[in-house]
This record gives structure tokens, C-alpha cells and sequence, in this order.
């Protein structure tokens, strides 16, 4: 057996409903699409139907006995996920409801009135592998307010190119944002190194940790604070909880800088016509009825993630992307774009098969059950650097085995003589 | 159902909340704090006076329900003529009842009047009722002192 | 039998898990706290367990086969949104996080560069009785804008004051928004004549139907245009869906011209590095991850309420309101705040007790298992109005039989003899 | 399995895909767009040229998986040559075949080749790829003829 993979594997599939459905053919699915969107294990869609069937109220304002129920179902979920990231602070975790969203909270607002408020004239630094999510609301920062938007670049094995630092982070800098793991590439960047060198100017530092989150410990309280980011995101539907919910964890320092982003019940302190005052994190940045069924169902994510032990969640991971990197070189006319070393990269791998295009090849290995992702994956700029269009991804997570990796690449073979690579 | 009232609503709380002391605001003062339940609009205007490393006066203007107003003038009975220090022991203590969930048997000796709140614990929804005074008060006296002031109270004008 | 009641109104309850449960003492939940969350029927639970269970996967995006379906499935509940609406277009409708990010939405895409754009001088007009999710974002707008925030007042009876309108709809007013149902008062606004005017004068209107939406039959496309808002939100918990989402639904022409709000992921047309194009109409507002099985819950939340039918749920809140309004003018010294006329409003019904809290009502009611909330419902210039800092709400929705406004009456009364107010 | 392939990828597909009709950017033309499935990334640009009220040439540019190239190649073997009326009526057809989800047994006389595309009708996620160039010529003979864009094409530079 491969070293590393998850001890019971085949137990912790069973937790699984969906990994139980089958192709109009009869055959198992093989879902490889998790850097997308995961599945969902048993606990997380009990617990969100125990809330609504038995506790479902409003909460915060409900003070009768379903909305304390509600109440304390929603604040011990935030408990769970600062818990997850190692949040210093439980009020340093706001809920979203995404990660796009987490990010334009923290775009938007810095282009309002405020101490870190950018204008004409600073800079702000993002990287050519990040997800659109993590690029557009930069370009509607800086196209509002005049600022420049500059970037570091990345080397043709899918690695941040670290020598333009000293150019990209200067005291022009006000921002810089970067993804901790890509979602097309699979790198894993060195946050904390660019962390430190983007504080040393002064810089708040921004990281999508959408793809990190699911597969790499991440321990906030105990990251040495010059090398601490600022702010950190991610998605509930990619740690296998609900969609519909977010988390944007901010410094309290940060937090309390930022202007509000939108107004409404909950995020303020006092309401007059005339104006009005507003609430301390986190409800400041939580306008309106909150997730509540979906920070419930997140939190059982987590707490079924750390049950797991994410050390392990990760070794599983790495085992798995090690197996599919050596399966997928041994296919004729197929190029993987983004590190090959699973030490460096995350599990998701994207490629290339020489003469079939992309959305043919899923095709393909979807009437085989193989679920792949087509296209540019949210990392359209990524691709340009390759000169391509799009590519094809396949993205493990802690509930894929070694066999499902043997399908797919028989999935690969069979499409290269579908469609007569070899004539 | 009405022992369970009963356990909230002690005769020592309604005679506070009918009978409040120290109610009103008051010179001299070192700070003033305004503090407020966003969840139903409560609020509290509150004072502290700090003389030689004691409390020497605590003064207010409120509004809200029983369980706050009882509260506010229980505390001001507590802290009043105490040392900062052992007010902020106080404080603490209280803050931990609140918190129990009804699991913590309250300290006469510590506490006095404010044992009458230990009822308040199990009714999670009312425990920020009973501490909006307690973290007006904390507040204040922290910027009297000219410590940092406490996160609740950072809010912005619009 | 109460007139206008739905039939069969114990089967409808059995849909409901949650009205099953009791309080600590064993007696029966009173929910009447369905202004603030709306409780769910076990087909909208159901629905969001099969989609997790089976057909998980993200839209668009993913095109393999539960990637198809995860599409399907929420696409379908755009459909089924837009028919429970009226929408003239069902890419007319956009899922937002909840009412208020709709609200804020549109409030701050119009402070930025467009054919629309909020400047200094141009006025905003709102009315006394919003939500505050209907009042912070407008504030926020003016105060970032320069522009200049006007409102209607109502009277005694809870009703606008219409005379006002010459003065606050004139040439420099851009934007009017208003409730349709208020969630305090209850009161039922002159939507489509308020429209008229304000179109007459060019502004585009907004309305909250947060409280409309659950109680009214909406039908858009049968609204004369010129009577016809430009925009109109709601939100999913209240129409017994699930929270984490809400609805916007704007005119074409609204939605084209407004710049986009969130940037990210599916919201694009091509991203490059150095700029990027936006995607047409719904999926320009909705950028990332959307709140896929919350559309699915919502899809048969919507499905639910249709086959009873508005006009059927509207008539048992009128009857329930009715009835509940004759009840509640028996409690000696209770003063109801609103119209008294079941016609003229929806079912949240707000009053002072004089000589109690409604803290401390609404405690006595809970450990009678009669569930209502108190405060300010999130419209404290609403009680300002009436000299009141707070006030006590119960809402019933279609699930609420008489008996359940007996023991309303019944817990007020024991209420007032636990506070010895007649001693 | 591969009959279900078999029934998508028709050799008629394959063939057009090998060798596109019609490639490239010509002049003379009245309108050119640009169109993107945001999906995936495959591109578009496509120009029209009508005279007399006939589709007198349709030119373009495109890169995209065998489906999306097939079928641009296809659309402008059917549309060139028609009237602007008579094209519009096939596209109408060919949409309908398309979001038919494989119920609607295609018309050989109206559809030509196109009826190959009958298979993708059962593959949702490919029915996008069989329109880009179709929607694209739609929104270009509406610009060429002076009518409103089509809705799709609305798309603001950031
Ligand atoms: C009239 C009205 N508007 C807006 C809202 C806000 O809805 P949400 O909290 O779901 O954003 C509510 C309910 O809370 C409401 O009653
Ligand atoms: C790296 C990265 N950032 C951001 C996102 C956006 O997450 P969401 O779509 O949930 O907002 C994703 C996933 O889609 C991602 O992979």
C-alpha cells in the first residue's frame, strides 16, 4: 500500500453518501473534482438537518428558547473554525458567503475612507496563479481608486519568481495579496517568507487560503507575527462543508481599521435616520441574517477534519498527488502544468494531452465516471503564461484512493486511442 | 414554570429595578462610556470617578429591562468605595456566573446582592442584559486609567 | 372556524418537523417569530439532503455528470424563483447572500462610476419605517457619495405620509426605496402608486419585499411598467427556505447599466492580468462559489408556498392577524403599534405592554413556550417614532393556528398578573 | 460506453473539426464580435457580411474543443449562401434541437450536417460548446442589420 494514505480509507469513504452513486452505466463514480467543490460527509448534512428540524430561529436578535439554541449553534461554530485556523482571537472570524466575497470585503473596503485607505499613486501586488477571485476585485481596487496593480510572475515549473520582491514590494506598497496554495498550478507558496518581506514595507498582507485550507494545518496563534498575514479566506464548500458560507479571519487590528462593507441588521450599534453607529467585530462585517445552517454544517466540517487530524489529511494528500503525478507521466503526449514534486504542490493537478482539447477529454472520462474539471479553472492569466486556453484538472482530496487514480489514467489511455492519437 | 421565573425574577432584583441606587449622572467624573445591546436597543450611560486607587463613584443613565437595570444598580453597590483592584476582582467574578451556564454556586462574601443573578445564567438570552452595565463599567474605568480601552466598545459614526 | 383559514391546516403543520417540538416543561412551541425566520417544511430539507447526498458538485464550471446536475438543479431554482415572482426574465434573478446584501448590492454599485451614479446634490429617499438593512446601506451610499438622504414619515396608525411626496420626489431625486410589508408595523405600502411617482420624476426604485414575499402574491410582469419597481429583494429564510441566500431581482435595463459589485470567479467574461471583461446578466452579480443547495432549498421553498398558493397564505395571515389583533386588544394596557386593520397589513404585530419590558415579556412568554421576539427588530427609528426604545413582536405565518394566538393572549395575561401590574 | 461517445463525436464532427469550412478573418463584413464561453475560456471572433438581404459571407477566428470548432464550421456552411430570413429560421432550429436534451428528432433538409449535433443534445455541459458560434453570428447579423445586440454580448471593459 502507498505510504502516507489515510489509515481506514475505506471506512472514511463510507462517511461519504454520494462516493456510493454510480454512472448510467453502472460503474463507481471517481470524483476527481475536489478542488472545485468537495463532497460532503454524513455528519455535516445531519447535523444541518438536526438544526433546521429541531433548532432552526434567527439568531443574535431571537432570544427565546430555539433562538438561544440558534444562537449558540451559530457562536460555537465560529468557536470550531477559529479553532481550525488557530485564529488568536474568537471575533477575528467572519463569516461570508464565499471566498470571493471574503476577498471583496477586504478590496472594497480598502478603497473607502479609512487608515489603510488606498488611492492614486500605491501599489498593490497580487501573482499571476491566483484565482480570479483573487484577481478581479484587486483590478475594481485599483481601477477606482488609481492605484497600480503589479504582480509577481512564475517560472515555467509553476514557482513564484522571488527575485522580482525587491522590485514589487517597495513603500509604494500598500497590499499584497497572494493564494497560499493554487488551484490550478497546485504550488504552495512560501507565505510566511513573503509575509515578512511585504511587512518589513509596511504592506498588509491578503491570503486565499481556499485550497489551502482543505489540505495543508494551518496555525494562526502560532506563526511568528511579522510572518503572520493580515487576513486569510477561505470556502465552506471546499473543506467539505455546506456552500453558502465563507470565512474571512482578519488581525483584530486590521479589522477594526477597515470600514464597514455592508450595512444592515446586526452590523450596527445604534440606528437613526440621520446616521448611525456601529457594532465591534465581528458583527461590524456581518450585515443582515447571517449562514446560520451553513456555519453549522461548517463547523461539523471542521471538527470532522480535525477528528481526521489534518497532519493526516495532508500526508493522505501528498501520497495521493505523488501516485497521480507518476501515473500521469507514464501517459504519451500529456504535459502537467505546475510543480511535479508533491512536496511543493497541493493535489490539484492540471494538463495538457497533446491533441485533444480539454472539454473532449472530460467528455471522455465522464461516460467512464472519471469527474475531471475543463477549462481555465478560475486562473485564466495562469494559463495565458503557458500559451494555452485552457487545460484539464484532476484534484484528489482525502477520500480518493490509489484505485481511483489507476481509472483515471486508464480514462486518459482509452481517450488517446479514442480518438486515434496514435494513427 | 413559574419556579423557573421565580429563580430570574429574585425579589432582591425587582426591588433594585424598582428602587435603583446611584441612578444618575454625576461630576466629577474621569470618563463616560456609552454602551449598547444592538440586539434589542437597551442602552447605558455610564461614569466613573477614581480617586487614590479607589472607586469613588459610579454614576448612570439607563434604559432597559429589569435584569439590566437591577444589575447596573447592584454593581454601583458593589464596586462603589472598593479598591480598583478588588472592583476588577469583583467584576470578574461576576463575569464568570454569568458565563456558567447555571454550574458555578455564586459567593455571598464576593458577590452580596449580585447572587440573585445566578438564576439569570440559565437563561442564556438575558446574560447580556445583566453585563451591559459590567462591561460599560470595565470600560470606563480602564480609560480612566488610561489603559486601553475595551474591543466592544470600538464603533464608528456614519 | 376562522374565515380565510388554509384548509387542512393540521396536515400543512405536520410539514413542519419543528412545530413538533416542546419546551423543557413539556408543553407545546408557540413559534410566533416568523417575521424574523420563517421554519421549513421537510420537503425543502429533504430537497437540500438529496442534492448533498447525490448530486453535489460545483455549476457551471464542472460539466461532468454531477456537475450537470449540481446545474441543472440550480438553474432550475432560478426558474422557479423568477415564476414565484413574476420576473419578466429569469435572468433577471440574482441569488445574493440574503435581503440584505441584495439591498446593499444595488445601494453601492450606484455610488460608483456608471450611467446611474449617486453624486453630491441628487437625493435618496427612504422611509422611517425601513429595516435597517433598508437604512444603513443608503446612509452609506450618501455619505460616501455626497449625496443627500430624505425620508417619508408615517403617522400615529403606522401609515405613510404620501403628502410628503411633492417635496421628496423632484428632479435631484435618483433613488427611492421602501418596504412593501413592514417587518414592525406590519403595514402594507402603496408600492406601485410610490413607483409611479418616483418614475415620474426619473428615480429608480427599490423595494424591500423581505415581508412581502412570504405573505403577498407577487406577480412583476403583470404590474403595469410605469407602476413596475426597478428592483425588488427578499430573502430566503423568510419564505421557508433556507438561509445563506437572497434574491434580487432587477430590470434588465437596471441590472445592465449598474457596474458590477463583487469581482471574482464566474462573474467574467476573459481575465488578463491587466484588465478584464464582465459577464451578461445573472452571472455579472455572482461572483464566486454561488449558494448552490440554499437556490436548490429555495427552489422547493418557493414550489411549496406556490402549491398552497399566495392568495391562500395571504388570507389565513389576514385572518390569523385579525384574529390575533382582537385578542391582543383584550390585555389591559397593551397598545398595539401599527394598523389595527388585518387589511392593510401583514402578520408581524408589535406592541408596548405598558409596565413591562419587553425583555422581560418576552421571557415570561418563552417559559410558556410562546416564542416572540423583543427589541427594536432591527428598526429603531421606527420606535423612536412612537417615543419607545423597544417593543414586543409576535408574527404568525401560514402555520399558525388560533389556538396558538389563545395562548399568546393567555402567556400576556399570566405576563401582567406575574408583574402584579393590577396590585 | 463508447456508443454514447460514438453518438457525440459522429465522424461528421471529427471531420469538420479536421478541417474547418469557411476559417479565418475576410473582408468585406458589416459587424464582428466577440464571444467567450466564460465556462471554459473558448473564443470566438466571428464577421458577417450581408448583401442584398443574403448571408453573403461569414469569416472567423476561433480556438475550442472539437464541438465548439465543428460546429462554427458547420454554421457557416449552412448559413452562407441564405437569406438573412431564411438563416435566422435554421438557427432557430438548431437552438431548438440543441436545448431539446435529445427529445427533438432533427429535420436532414433544414439542418444539413448540423444534424449530427443531435447527440450533444444528451450532454448538457456540451450544449454550450455547439452554440458559442452560433449565438456569435446571431448578435453579428443583428449589429450588421442595425437591430439591438443580443443580451449575451453585454460586456463592460474593467
Ligand atoms: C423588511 C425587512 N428587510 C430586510 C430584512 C433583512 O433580511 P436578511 O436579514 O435576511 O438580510 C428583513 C429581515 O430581517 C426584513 O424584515
Ligand atoms: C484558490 C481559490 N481562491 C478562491 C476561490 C473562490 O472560492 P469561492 O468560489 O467559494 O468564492 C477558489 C475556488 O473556487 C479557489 O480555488
Amino acid at each position: 500500500m502507498l505510504e502516507g494514505l489515510l489509515p481506514d480509507l475505506e471506512v472514511v469513504r463510507k462517511d461519504f453518501p454520494i462516493l456510493t452513486r454510480t454512472t448510467p452505466g453502472g460503474g463507481p463514480l471517481v470524483y476527481l473534482d475536489s478542488a472545485n467543490t468537495s463532497q460532503k460527509p454524513q455528519v455535516v448534512i445531519d447535523t444541518m438537518v438536526d438544526h433546521l428540524e429541531r433548532h432552526n430561529a434567527n439568531v443574535a436578535r431571537a432570544m427565546h428558547m430555539l433562538g438561544a439554541e440558534a444562537t449558540e449553534a451559530f457562536e460555537g461554530a465560529r468557536d470550531k473554525v477559529a479553532a481550525f485556523i488557530g485564529a488568536p482571537e474568537r471575533s477575528e472570524v467572519i463569516f461570508t458567503k464565499n471566498a470571493s466575497e471574503a476577498l471583496n470585503l477586504v478590496a472594497t473596503t480598502l478603497g473607502w475612507a479609512g487608515e489603510h485607505q488606498v488611492g492614486p499613486g500605491d501599489v498593490v501586488v497580487t501573482t499571476e496563479m491566483e484565482h480570479h477571485s483573487n484577481i478581479v476585485p484587486w483590478q475594481m481596487l485599483c481601477q477606482r481608486t488609481g492605484a497600480e496593480l503589479r504582480w509577481f510572475t512564475f517560472d515555467e515549473d509553476g514557482y513564484l519568481d522571488l527575485s522580482q520582491a525587491d522590485e514589487l514590494l517597495t513603500e509604494r506598497t500598500k497590499v499584497v495579496t497572494l493564494t497560499w496554495v493554487s488551484n490550478m498550478l497546485g504550488t504552495i507558496n512560501p507565505v510566511a517568507e513573503i509575509t515578512r518581506r511585504a511587512h518589513a514595507v509596511g504592506a498588509i498582507v491578503v491570503v486565499d487560503a481556499s485550497q489551502a485550507a482543505p489540505q495543508l494545518p494551518i496555525d494562526l496563534a502560532a506563526m511568528a507575527p511579522e510572518e503572520r498575514p493580515d487576513a486569510l479566506v477561505f470556502t465552506g464548500h471546499k473543506v467539505v462543508g455546506p456552500t453558502g458560507i465563507g470565512v474571512l479571519w482578519g488581525s483584530r487590528a486590521l479589522l477594526e481599521a477597515l470600514p464597514p462593507f455592508l450595512g444592515g441588521g446586526e452590523m450596527i450599534e445604534t440606528v437613526r435616520m440621520t446616521g448611525s453607529t456601529y457594532a465591534g467585530i465581528p458583527a461590524k462585517f456581518e450585515a443582515g441574517t447571517p449562514p446560520i445552517v451553513e456555519a453549522v454544517g461548517l463547523g461539523a466540517a471542521v471538527e470532522y477534519l480535525s477528528a481526521l487530524g489534518m497532519e493526516h489529511v495532508h500526508a493522505h494528500e501528498r501520497a495521493i498527488t505523488g501516485y497521480a503525478l507518476e501515473g500521469l507521466a507514464g501517459v504519451k503526449g500529456l504535459r502537467v502544468l505546475g510543480p511535479t514534486d508533491p512536496a511543493h504542490r497541493g493535489g490539484a493537478v492540471s494538463f495538457e494531452l497533446a491533441g485533444v482539447h480539454p472539454h473532449d477529454i472530460m467528455t471522455v472520462l465522464d461516460t467512464r465516471g472519471v469527474a475531471v474539471r475543463a477549462g481555465h479553472h478560475c486562473a485564466r492569466p495562469a494559463h495565458e503564461k503557458f500559451g494555452v486556453q485552457s487545460s484539464t484538472r484532476a484534484s484528489s482530496y482525502l477520500y480518493t484512493t490509489p484505485e481511483e487514480i489507476d481509472a483515471l489514467v486508464d480514462a486518459l489511455e482509452y481517450t488517446r486511442s479514442y480518438f486515434r492519437l496514435d494513427d | 414554570m413559574s419556579s423557573e421565573l421565580d429563580a430570574l425574577y429574585q425579589e432582591i432584583i425587582l426591588d433594585h429595578y424598582k428602587n435603583p441606587h446611584h441612578k444618575g449622572l454625576r461630576d466629577p467624573f474621569e470618563a463616560e462610556v456609552h454602551h449598547v445591546n444592538p440586539t434589542c436597543g437597551d442602552e447605558i450611560t455610564l461614569r466613573v470617578h477614581v480617586e487614590d486607587g479607589t472607586v469613588a463613584d459610579v454614576s448612570y443613565d439607563a434604559v432597559g429591562c429589569s435584569i439590566s437595570q437591577a444589575s447596573t444598580s447592584v454593581l454601583t453597590d458593589l464596586v462603589i468605595g472598593k479598591k480598583v483592584d478588588e472592583a476588577l476582582s469583583v467584576h470578574q467574578t461576576f463575569l464568570e456566573l454569568m458565563q456558567s451556564k447555571g454550574t458555578i454556586e455564586p459567593d455571598e462574601e464576593v458577590l452580596e446582592d449580585a447572587i440573585a443573578f445566578a438564576g439569570v445564567a440559565k437563561f442564556p438570552a438575558r446574560v447580556k442584559c445583566a453585563l451591559l452595565a459590567w462591561m460599560a463599567w470595565k470600560d470606563a474605568t480602564a480609560q480612566s486609567l488610561g489603559t486601553l480601552p475595551e474591543p466592544a466598545t470600538s464603533s464608528q459614526e456614519a
